[in-house]
């Protein structure tokens, strides 16, 4: 069964920061065509300091302990990704609050409530060439193998092809949210960052997640 | 990297040690949130005027905090708008029984970390006002919802809110006032050359030797189009057309007229430019009552400019000339 | 060429026109002597002050006429200094009862046409005052007859003897505080990029991305030696360590601190600068007490910088506190 | 005999007025090496106004004609060549004042009082690595020839190679005048663009000296 025990969570919670810091040069790269370049830059110095503050983070529940991580990221993360994963991250602590484990449909709920925060906050939606259009897609197929009742680990090796073939996809899309919107038709053929991290982190998560579950 | 740099990540705060050193009795610097604030801020007989915006732009907008301009400014790194929590810190710290004025050059990093900080402040009891910058015509604004950007026509509203605070104006009057010299400024910009973020190390964008970018904004993202180099008349005239006829400007305005280098341009290039645009509004029958020529609002190191028009009546015209104090100067 | 330029032997005339375009009220321009005067000059009560110089070097020297600066500028061609007859017309327009100073940057040419200038003027019964600026360190003094160069320093000649003669000063006098703030002033400078000149449309000096070039002076002339590009706080290091053990500075001294900028580099790494330089300073127990950041004479669009101490005193501060008004303004 | 009517004095004129203007760009490239890329651009906004002009210069003599042309460059020429070119003039216009022609003594004694002024104003001397090492050396060459009953134009041609043999040796030298000086022994190497301007000055007047002389 694809649930989360607390480890599952701080398991994907690290393997999103430490994607940040790994990848800040080519995702800051990914953002100069279009955009202003800083996407990466702005990524890693918020998630290298989860990492160096790993340990310190009330860990009481599921849900202290992603709004710990949302504060971090609102603390340090500026442009347009501070609010944005900021929020996702205090909105998927809300929606697991107090829980110390999760099954796999609070754990789709969780990532809805991401997707959903991000939309608000972003006053975004599918179509607008940024991350949603990687992410969205990614929980329906990783909702759709769950519910089969694949492992943890296909269902998310399944929303990290999605994420990919999704992220490759704002290639062909006019950005009409975030920096790249400004050049208008000259945004299409360009990846959008944020996509392409969302799609990044899928697949690392799919390579670390533990066969039997996590 | 043709730049003054140490360790890239510390360019921002070097930066602002180095204006708080230089000002160290106006100027108060808060390095937890890349804070420069007066150092005889806040006062509960004025409202406390904070700007945000990402770095790069200097000297906007650290470097116009003082009297009759900024209580604040707190930038997030180059390109990036703060984080939500430097702007809710400083908008507490900031604190006035006048109240805040939350001054936002229109882009979504900004609004959202800006919307996230005055929720939470408010929530502590700190009274807001808000008024968007979006003063640049190369958007086109019904094509994509997030609307205008704000360029270096910020400056014209900072100066007026912040003469007029110094007045005692309220909060209230302070964001009309603001909205209204907004409504009537209008900007457009052009690139000769890319910029180099320091922790990028190379330009943003590459631009060949006889091209240049008309309708860039001031992140390095590319403008409107690219084309053929032209000759310093030629992209005058392109600019001043752009602007004057977008809000319009008409036969009989007053109007100011900003020549704003984009951060690697030479001051007498930015002068050249001016005569051949005054030039331009006169062949209009539009009067330059007021000049300003120099680095307003940059892209880092980026060569070009951008011409900003300010339709001008008394009121505003006094707001102008009232008298400020801030690090960036002459003497 | 990344430059506004139109025809580029009209550069020159153009930047003037819009310098007096900006300045209708304060500056009169004589276009047949490149000559960018007060509109008030000259007055018999007061020493007319003029500077002639190569233009290139924006905001110097035209930019920074008016009240309790310059009276004139009459500079030549970009890099070159006037022709003498500039010198000569520009000294009669500007004659005064009680005088006309003559401010020099140390270079073979300014020297000639200005002696060549004077000679007639005084001929026709003008009187006049010279004063020699030679600030930069990077000239070692005794290998070359031609002496140490005037660059960003004179600035603070300009300011103090701008504003003795608004109090009244008589020639001799100005001519001896002059005289005394250039033998408390040192500057040192380095570049990282050449410059280009808008007639030769190329860069002057080739340097790799990898090079900078130390102790340039402000006509892209190559400098000392061309070195391994380094952080901004070696640079810095080497550059206050070079004018500070000029004079020599010693601890307790209170000093002015200028980081200047040659005219491609944005203020954001000036500052930068200034705060590792402020440091340096403390460090050896030299007490900053008046701060200059910004592009106060340059080359161009040479990115770059400069580093200026001044030795102060109690009368010299008073005489950079007071009030000035030139077109180099930023309200 | 290599004495010059006004004729010839108009030719020699015109041919340096002509120089100068048509070697702008190369000028100018040589005084780039370690001076401030001036030279070239100074000169021809002079120089082209002495062609532009030509016709309405006062010719009642030889010396009231240079020093008319003097003045043209004093009045246009910025940076040192102003003052020394036209220092240059004024003083070669004292040395013939009065004279309608001029005898093959008469011509080197107006060039000895050019070089004069020069120096006095330039206060510079052979060896400062200046235009004066090959302006020099080529009168010398002159009047030897002059002396020794050449014709003009053999004179002339004489002159030319030595200027052009001295030119090229100021490659060796290390400037002690002028904006090269501040680069000190990075001189070394290159050429001095003045002097190299006198060499091809002089080379032009050979070839345009005619042979019954002028
Ligand atoms: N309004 C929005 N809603 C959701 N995501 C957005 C929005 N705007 C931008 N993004 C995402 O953020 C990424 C850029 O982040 P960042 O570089 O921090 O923003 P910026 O520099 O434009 O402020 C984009 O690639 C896109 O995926
Ligand atoms: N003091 C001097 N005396 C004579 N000739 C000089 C002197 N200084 C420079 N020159 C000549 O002038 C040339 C440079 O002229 P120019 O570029 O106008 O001078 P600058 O730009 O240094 O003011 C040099 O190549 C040299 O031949
Ligand atoms: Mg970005
Ligand atoms: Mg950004
Ligand atoms: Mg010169
Ligand atoms: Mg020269």
């Amino acid at each position: 069964m694809g649930g989360s025990s607390f480890e599952g969570v701080e398991l994907a919670v690290k393997t999103i920061a430490e994607t940040a810091v790994e990848n800040e040069t080519y995702f800051g790269e990914l953002d100069a065509v279009v955009g202003d370049g800083d996407f990466g830059f702005s990524m890693a110095r918020g998630f290298e300091i989860v990492i160096s503050d790993w340990d310190g983070f009330d860990r009481a529940d599921i849900g202290t302990f992603l709004k710990k991580i949302g504060v971090v990221i609102t603390g340090r993360i500026g442009g347009t990704s501070g609010p944005i994963w900021g929020t996702a991250f205090l909105r998927a602590g809300t929606a697991s609050a107090g829980k110390t484990e999760l099954t796999s449909s609070e754990v789709v709920e969780m990532l809805r409530a991401a997707i959903e925060g991000i939309k608000t906050r972003g006053q975004s939606d599918l179509g607008d060439k940024t991350l949603l259009d990687a992410l969205e897609p990614a929980v329906d197929a990783l909702e759709q193998e769950l519910t089969a009742g694949s492992s943890g680990r296909d269902a998310l090796a399944a929303a990290a092809s999605i994420a990919r073939e999704k992220a490759e996809a704002t290639k062909a899309m006019i950005a009409k949210k975030g920096r790249a919107a400004y050049t208008g038709e000259r945004s299409i053929g360009t990846l959008d960052a944020g996509a392409v991290a969302v799609a990044v982190m899928f697949e690392r998560l799919a390579e670390v997640w533990p066969e039997e579950g996590a | 990297m043709k730049k003054f740099v140490n360790d890239p990540k510390e360019f921002v705060p070097e930066m602002l040690q180095g204006i708080a050193a230089a000002n160290p009795d106006t100027l108060k610097y808060v390095p937890e949130y890349n804070l420069i604030m007066r150092a005889d801020a806040p006062s509960d007989d004025k409202v406390s005027i904070v700007q945000g915006s990402g770095s790069g732009h200097e000297p906007a907008h650290v470097m116009i905090v003082g009297r009759g301009m900024l209580d604040a400014a707190c930038p997030g790194d180059v390109f990036a708008a703060p984080p939500m929590d430097y702007v809710l810190e400083t908008t507490k710290l900031l604190n006035s029984a006048k109240g805040v004025l939350h001054l936002i050059n229109n882009y979504s990093g900004d609004r959202m970390a800006f919307d996230m900080g005055r929720e939470m402040a408010e929530a502590e009891g700190v009274t807001i006002g808000t008024i968007l910058v979006d003063d640049d015509v190369a958007v086109k604004d019904s094509t994509y919802t997030v609307g205008r950007r704000g360029v270096a026509g910020n400056f014209f509203v900072i100066k007026s809110v912040g003469a007029a605070s110094e007045q005692g104006a309220d909060l209230d009057d302070l964001v009309k006032l603001g909205e209204r010299v907004n409504s009537v400024t209008r900007t457009m910009g052009m690139a000769l050359t890319s910029c180099t973020p320091p922790a990028k190390g190379s330009p943003l964008f590459e631009l060949g030797d006889d091209e240049m970018e008309m309708g860039v904004g001031i992140h390095g993202e590319p403008g409107r189009r690219r084309e053929k180099l032209a000759s310093a008349n030629e992209i005058v005239d392109e600019l001043v057309e752009a602007t004057a006829s977008d809000l319009p400007f008409q036969k009989g305005d007053d109007v100011a007229l900003m020549i704003n280098g984009l951060g690697g341009t030479p001051i007498s290039e930015l002068y050249l430019l001016y005569g051949r645009a005054y030039d331009q509004l006169k062949g209009r029958g539009i009067n330059v009552r007021k000049s300003y020529v120099g680095e307003y609002c940059t892209s880092l190191d980026m060569a070009g400019c951008s011409v900003t028009l300010v339709k001008l009546d008394d009121d505003l015209v006094s707001l102008l000339d009232a008298p400020a104090e801030v690090a960036n100067r002459i003497f």
